[in-house]
């Protein structure tokens, strides 16, 4: 690709970007959010056009003017959020829009045998026969990737592949990306985490607000210097210091247990205690009870067995309002779907907990000059770019959106922050200043449940550990005996 | 695009009184109306007469601007109903039963009070029909939240039952005493809404529901309910999140849009049949929905498209007895406003994405 | 000038056909210049009133018995202006009414149904159980009893004016419970009387071309003589606000030609037919009229 | 075992079955619709259109079957015209529909009276007859559901085996579904969601408009304006009950025919119900089953929301 620019309306995506890489080598395309690294890779699927530049494809110009001609060419993309149809099986899936799976009557055993055929070169166990929508994310991922493979990609493009897997999982996928490029497959490989980009590149290009930043071999490179190529300045990630000053516990849980609507019993018998300027982290492999614990804390969902006591009140089965007005913050795993609407202003969005407070609400109308105030102070104390307050939300960055979330979340002390893969899918920079924001937390005195399946964040910043498998506990461990063997046969369901 | 009060009101004051808008607005009723001239050319009768007639029935006399806001009235507070239930993410288009049930409780109401002072009668009716159009709506409500019903469907399906059970009141119990017709005894003098103008029926139910409107604008835009509201019907799930209460503003939803409906109906029997007849609303609930829609379920726009299908319903059938144009033609020369003030809308969305996205 | 406000279609073949049938006639006859709106709902009724009392129409017929209410209040406002309302209960001095007799003709009707009846069953389906329709109803049931003490009339309401495929089901299922003659009061029910190959009893209009083979006659009723006289009395100054009845008597209402079909039916009950009319005329007999609610 | 063989239980089946016909049509085609993620309201309208292309075809040309040609060709035209609003331009798809039901209302109407001017004497044709098949529909119960009825109750039948065969079974339900349930998906394999939704609803607007045929050219020889009477509404509340699938769609559809003919049944025995509590019953049947079969509906997760080219 050469240089490629994409511009949208005014916000120019892409800049002059050249980039190149060739069969048999996994290449990185790293940058902050927003730098431009997936509008960089749907111009090259064909799923935009962009407005200059020309790409390249075995020495050949081509135009690829749609994903049947990106297709054709061989380049396949796993999108940064899934492409699946969830209510289809997964042959079903990777059938769509084949010419060659007859119109009646689709030999879909047939392709879900070579489907499992394929997956098994691989080392990419999909079940074919499955809804895509009752896998779990690593499986959805990896369905993707069978897809791609499918339907013939010689270059292979994974958006943030990495995001949504757990460290076991992400660390399986390294052998699959290496073995196709074994074959000779050219992969583009976008994360914002650098040790994987260490662990399995063979080369790296940076994307700087949509510029080439540079473009360097691995192995001669370190994560410092990429980071810097990254943000244009130094950035270290926080780490927790100081002994816990553990106070009287703020959030008790006791012997929770939560039955799903499907009837899966999905949290068992849970206990746990978080005390005044204490972080306490929860550990485990994705979908082992996390989300229900936390919504059953926030009360999202209703547990059927057990309590949950804030600052010492029986909350179990009061309304979250009560639960806010009693301190708790919460930072959900879902960002789109639980914590923002799209639609509505920053400033919406920033007071929507706390719109009907007094210093926001008079005889039950807004006080909008008070509301607006609040959002400007919010954007400037949490570093939000945005063009206005009065701008949706939905059009800013994702990394953007999240420090709104955390802002409001955070810019009215709670004494109780429940916050949940608060960092999934954030650059650095982002990372660093989320984390340092819960630790101010912490040194305010308010007690942190952090849920996280981040090992490296919850090892830095946690002064216990508590680990979930299949919705129980299978250990606590304290700072001073943390360990990555120990949480990994934990996370494995066996107890110590 | 933001969606404060202040912003409201420009997007309002663009969509509906900045000239260029209403140019192309106009322009689009100018355009169904040259299709409707040539269809009524091709029968043989004079299309000019025919909108002059129509212009005259509507806009062009003070009659007729009394009649369209009569016709306004039952479209508006249906319209709003509509607008504010859409706007908390509740699909309610019952607002044509709850109609009905507002009215026979309106006339039910009016008739046990006869004699009392009017201050006391029409305030009470107003309440029984409110009530009794939310009672009524709420019916959907419980479908929706305790059953999982799709209240689009359940609103549908209630307004038939409405309809027959209120023929069944009228046919039965509530039947005016020595007459065979489907209808209530006639009002007394204290339930009637006041006429407005002299020489018109132009009566006081279009300063409620112009109070409505503005109450209602405020409502939305301005308090915090209204804010819950809307956040609700953009994401339920985050409101819940945020502590708002879903089920409230989804009640709200219901029952607002009930009570309106209800008013509706109210007014049409006080102010305008005096008392509970069987065919109360030509399908005054469904045009509310197109109407709450145009409006951009806005509170002030709904007003503003209620008055624009007002005078489009009341002129063309002025059109029919004036010029001879078939009723069936006025009906397709409303369609095609719809049609062209909704592509209106849309088209210029389409090229301005177009010359974006474009290469 | 002579309009009129009909609450349905004019091509129902029906109520609206017939009211639309006598204000043309009327403008021919009297050379009046004449102006309808169809469809018109009770919420519009009062403003074509209105409409039509400003643009200088002298008579006005509000051809429902539901826009009775709204005659009343335009009449009060345009003093000048002769209203005339089908059925309407309070009168005012320039405002009077019409009724509608064909419940005269259904009594001639149920007595055909029951001559002709094999079974000892006959039906009726009719729309919305509106005074004119329970006029007929038992008007029809007193006509056949009177041939038949002991016949079995079944009876439908369909719940709308204007819904053929239910009108042509409810008219089956009468049919399997064993009638075998039908009073049609809407439209379908004559394709059930062919489906079913059973007799129909059409009305308003000889609506035998529906159904050469099924349907015996029609009763027919014709608001011509009865606009014409109106317009005349009105043209003349003689108009006065009464109840203009133009029924069997006037020739108004009266039955169709039986297409030949008059083979199927007792003569002796033809022969009866033929003399109640006579007596209806001469004014001996007077048909029942009730319009009490059913069930 | 007597009352199996009862002529009025018979006629109560087969009553049912060609009840449910019309509103079956319009619900297979609503769920062509809504299965890739548009609200088609305006069923009602097409059916209309339909119930009158249908009519006026058969009158001119005597052939019943160019009738039905021809209701199909003209309700699939509507589905475009409604297609163009949704989809290219995006509108609100409530809208949108109710606007064309009054088009549609208003068209059939006008165009009746061009054709047959506002005289009296409104023409009739004759319909479909039922097929005799002799002894087979004397066998009861399966008789009259099976075997007492005209071919265009058959053909609907067929389609409903159709339609199945088709969503269920065929690469083409796959797109359909797929671009209700994630068009942005389907877009990167290379289907194109627009087309496919445009079809769809053309699909859906040829279903509605057979429906609606059926009224005019099966049900009864005659057409009068409005003649559909809400049946378009009450397919969306069937296609919803039967779960947007083409089995579930016939077996609701079914379920309303059977309360309809049962409601015109008991008019007929002295029950001292009010009558007007008899006519509701079909819709009062339909929100209690829908009450108590409602889990979740299970709406596609795209329906009633326009699709972008190049992503949301
Ligand atoms: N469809 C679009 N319309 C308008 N602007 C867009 C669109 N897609 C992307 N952008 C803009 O283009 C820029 C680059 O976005 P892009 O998604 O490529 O970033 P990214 O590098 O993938 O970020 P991230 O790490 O957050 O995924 C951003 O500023 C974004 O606002
Ligand atoms: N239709 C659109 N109009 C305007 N901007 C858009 C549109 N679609 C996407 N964007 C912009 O694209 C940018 C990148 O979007 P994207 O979804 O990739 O962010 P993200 O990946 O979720 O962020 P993060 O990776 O930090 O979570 C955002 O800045 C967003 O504002
Ligand atoms: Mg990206
Ligand atoms: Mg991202």
């Amino acid at each position: 690709m050469r240089n490629i620019r994409v511009a949208f309306g005014p916000v120019v995506a892409n800049d002059d970007v050249s980039f190149a890489v060739e069969p048999g080598e996994i290449h990185a395309l790293l940058g902050e959010n927003g730098a431009g690294k997936t509008t960089l890779m749907r111009a090259l699927a064909g799923l935009i056009q962009p407005q200059a530049g020309s790409i390249e494809i075995g020495g050949q110009p081509v135009t690829i003017d749609g994903p049947l001609e990106a297709r054709r060419l061989g380049i396949g993309m796993v999108h940064q959020h899934f492409m699946l149809v969830p209510t289809l099986t997964v042959a079903e899936n990777i059938a769509l829009g084949l010419k060659e799976v007859r119109t009646w009557f689709p030999r879909l055993d047939q392709l879900a045998d070579e489907i499992d055929a394929l997956g098994a070169r691989y080392g990419l166990a999909v079940d074919a026969r499955a809804l895509a929508g009752e896998l779990s994310v690593a499986s959805q991922q990896r369905v993707e990737i069978v897809k791609a493979l499918y339907r013939g990609a010689k270059i292979l493009v994974l958006d943030e592949p990495t995001a949504v897997l757990t460290p076991q999982e992400a660390a399986a996928l390294f052998p699959v990306l290496r073995a196709l490029a074994a074959a000779g497959t050219a992969i583009v490989f976008i994360s914002h985490k650098l040790n994987e980009v260490m662990a399995v590149t063979d080369r790296i290009t940076v994307l700087r607000r949509g510029k080439v930043a540079g473009s360097l071999r691995t192995a001669e490179t370190e994560p410092r210097e990429i980071a810097r190529m990254m943000v244009g300045g130094e950035v270290t990630l926080p780490q927790l210091e100081g002994m816990p000053v553990a106070g009287r516990p703020l959030l008790e849980v006791d012997r929770l247990g939560l039955t799903d609507a499907r009837g899966v019993r999905r949290l068992e018998g849970v206990s746990l205690s978080v005390g005044a300027g204490e972080i306490v982290a929860v550990a485990g492999v994705d979908g082992n009870g996390q989300q229900e614990l936390a919504e059953a804390i926030v009360g999202l969902q209703r547990p059927d067995t057990g309590r949950v006591l804030i600052d010492g009140v029986e909350m179990t089965h009061r309304p979250v309002a009560e639960r806010i007005a009693a301190g708790l913050a919460h930072i959900p795993e879902d960002r789109h779907r639980t914590a923002i609407f799209e639609k509505l202003s920053v400033t919406d969005n920033a007071v929507a907990e706390e719109a009907g407070r007094p210093r926001f609400a008079r005889w039950g109308l807004r006080r909008q000059g008070e509301t607006r105030a609040f959002a400007a102070q919010l954007v400037a104390d949490y570093d939000v770019r945005l063009g206005s307050v009065e701008q949706a939300i939905g059009s800013l960055s994702g990394g953007n959106q999240q420090k709104v979330v955390l802002g409001r979340a955070l810019s009215r002390d709670p004494r109780l922050v429940v916050a949940v893969q608060p960092t999934r899918g954030l650059d650095i920079g982002a990372t660093a200043f989320l984390q340092s924001q819960l630790l101010k937390r912490r040194a305010a005195g308010a007690a942190v449940l952090l849920i996280s399946t981040e090992l490296d964040e919850v090892l830095a910043l946690a002064d216990r550990i508590v680990v979930l498998f299949k919705g129980q506990v299978t250990g606590v461990v304290a700072r001073a005996d943390f360990s990555v063997e120990k949480l990994g046969l934990l996370m494995a369901g066996r107890t110590a | 695009m933001s969606e404060s009060a202040s912003a409201a009101a420009i997007g309002f004051a663009r969509r509906w009184l900045l000239p260029r808008s209403v140019l192309s607005g106009m322009l689009c009723v100018l355009a169904a109306f040259a299709i409707g001239a040539l269809l009524i050319a091709a029968i043989g009768r004079d299309p000019v007469l025919a909108y002059l007639s129509l212009f005259e029935a509507s806009l062009g006399s003070t009659n007729g601007l009394a009649e369209t806001a009569i016709r306004t009235v039952p479209l508006a507070f249906c319209g709003i109903g509509i607008a504010l239930a859409f706007r908390a993410g509740v699909f309610n288009v019952g607002a044509e039963g709850q109609l009905f049930i507002g009215g026979v409780a309106a006339a039910w109401m009016g008739l046990q009070l006869g004699g009392q002072p009017q201050w006391l009668v029409l305030p009470a009716m107003a309440l029984a029909a409110a009530v009794a159009g939310a009672g009524w709506s709420a019916i959907a409500g419980v479908l929706k939240l305790k059953f999982r019903a799709d209240e689009l469907i359940t609103t549908i399906m209630l307004n038939y039952i409405a309809i027959y059970f209120v023929g069944y009141l009228l046919h039965g119990p509530l039947q005016d005493p020595g007459s065979p017709l489907a209808r209530t005894a006639r009002l007394a003098a204290e339930a009637r809404l006041p006429m407005l103008l002299e020489g018109t029926r132009l009566h006081a139910g279009l300063l409620l529901v112009v109070v409505v409107a503005i109450v209602a604008q405020v409502f939305l835009w301005r308090s915090v309910a209204g804010f819950r509201l809307r956040a609700v019907g953009h994401n339920a799930r985050a409101a819940e999140n945020t502590g708002m209460n879903v089920k409230a503003a989804l009640w709200t939803g219901f029952l607002i849009c009930g009570a309106l409906s209800g008013l509706a109906g109210f007014s049409e029997v006080a102010g305008v049949q005096r008392r509970m007849i069987e065919n109360l609303s030509p399908g005054f609930g469904y045009t509310a929905i197109i109407v709450a829609l145009l409006g951009q379920t806005n509170p002030l726009g709904v007003l503003a498209a209620a008055v624009l299908f007002a005078a489009l319903q009341i002129g063309s059938t002025t059109m029919e007895s004036a010029a001879g144009v078939p009723s069936a033609l006025t009906t397709v020369i409303q369609a095609l406003v719809v049609l062209l003030l909704i592509g209106q809308n849309a088209l210029p969305r389409l090229f301005r994405r177009r010359a974006v996205t474009g290469s | 000038k002579i309009a009129m406000i009909l609450p349905g279609p004019i091509t129902d073949n029906d109520w609206n056909s017939v009211g639309y049938n006598g204000l043309e006639a009327a403008g021919k006859a009297l050379g009046a210049e004449v102006a309808y709106v169809e469809n018109v709902t009770d919420a519009d009724a009062e403003r074509l009133l209105r409409d039509f009392a400003e643009r200088g129409y002298k008579l006005i017929f509000a051809h429902s018995f539901s826009f009775g209410d709204a005659a009343l209040n335009a009449a009060e406002d345009f003093p000048d202006t002769t209203f005339m309302a089908g059925t309407a209960a309070e009168l005012a001095p320039n405002l009077g009414t019409y009724s509608n007799p064909d419940y005269q003709g259904a009594y001639l009707a149920g007595m055909l149904a029951a001559g002709t009846s094999k079974t000892g069953s006959v039906g009726w389906v009719g729309g919305m159980p509106a005074p004119n329709m329970l006029a007929n109803l038992h008007a029809y049931e007193a006509g056949a009893k009177e041939v038949k003490p002991e016949i079995k009339v079944l009876h439908t309401f369909i719940g709308s004016w204007f819904d053929p495929p239910k009108a042509k089901e409810a008219a089956i299922a009468q049919v399997e419970q064993g009638a075998d003659v039908l009073s049609a009061q809407g439209v379908g029910v004559i394709d059930a009387a062919i489906t079913k190959k059973v007799f129909a009893l059409g009305a308003m209009t000889d609506q035998n071309h529906l159904g050469p083979e099924a349907v015996l006659t029609s009763v027919t009723w014709d608001l011509g003589p009865l606009v014409t006289a109106v317009g005349q009395a009105v043209i003349d100054g003689t108009w006065k606000s009464e109840n203009w009845s133009y029924g069997v008597a006037a020739n108004s209402v009266g039955l169709a030609d039986f297409h030949g079909l008059d083979k199927n039916v007792d003569p002796a009950v033809l022969k009866a037919v033929e003399d109640k009319i006579a007596a209806i005329k001469a004014g001996t007999f007077e048909v029942p009229l009730d319009t009490s609610e059913v069930q | 075992m007597e009352w199996l063989a009862d002529p009025v239980l018979a006629g109560f089946i087969a009553a049912s079955v060609r009840l449910s016909i019309p509103i079956l049509l319009a619900a297979l085609g609503g769920m062509f619709a809504e299965k890739s993620g548009v609200l088609n309201i305006g069923l009602e309208g097409m059916m209309l259109i339909g119930c009158f292309t249908g009519f006026i075809t058969v009158h001119f040309s005597g052939n019943l079957w160019l009738g039905a040609g021809v209701a199909v060709l003209i309700g699939a035209i509507a589905g475009l015209g409604l297609a163009f609003y949704a989809v290219t331009l995006r509108s609100n798809q409530v809208v949108v529909g109710i606007a064309f039901n009054l088009l549609m209302l208003g068209v059939s109407a006008y165009f009746f009276r061009l054709a047959f001017g506002s005289g009296t004497a409104s023409p009739r044709i004759t319909p479909f007859a039922p097929i005799d098949f002799g002894p087979l529909g004397q066998i009861p119960i399966l008789g009259p559901l099976l075997f007492q009825h005209d071919p265009l109750t058959y053909l609907s039948l067929a389609l409903v085996l159709g339609g199945w065969l088709v969503m269920q079974r065929s690469t083409i339900g796959l797109s359909i579904k797929a671009v209700g349930e994630h068009p942005e998906a389907a877009e990167t394999l290379g289907l194109d969601p627009i087309a496919i939704r445009y079809a769809a609803v053309a699909v859906s607007g040829a279903l509605a408009g057979l429906g609606g045929a059926f009224l005019s050219i099966s049900a009864t020889g005659v057409f009068l304006d409005n003649m559909t009477a809400g049946r378009g509404y009450i397919a969306l509340a069937i296609l919803i009950l039967g779960r947007r699938h083409p089995f579930g769609v016939l077996v609701a559809a079914l379920l309303f025919g059977a309360a309809e003919a049962l409601q015109l049944r008991a008019q007929l025995l002295p029950s001292g119900v009010p009558l007007q509590f008899l006519i509701m019953l079909p819709y009062v049947l339909t929100i209690v089953v829908l009450a108590v079969s409602a889990t979740r509906s299970g709406a596609p997760a795209a329906l009633g929301q326009p699709y972008e080219k190049g992503g949301g």
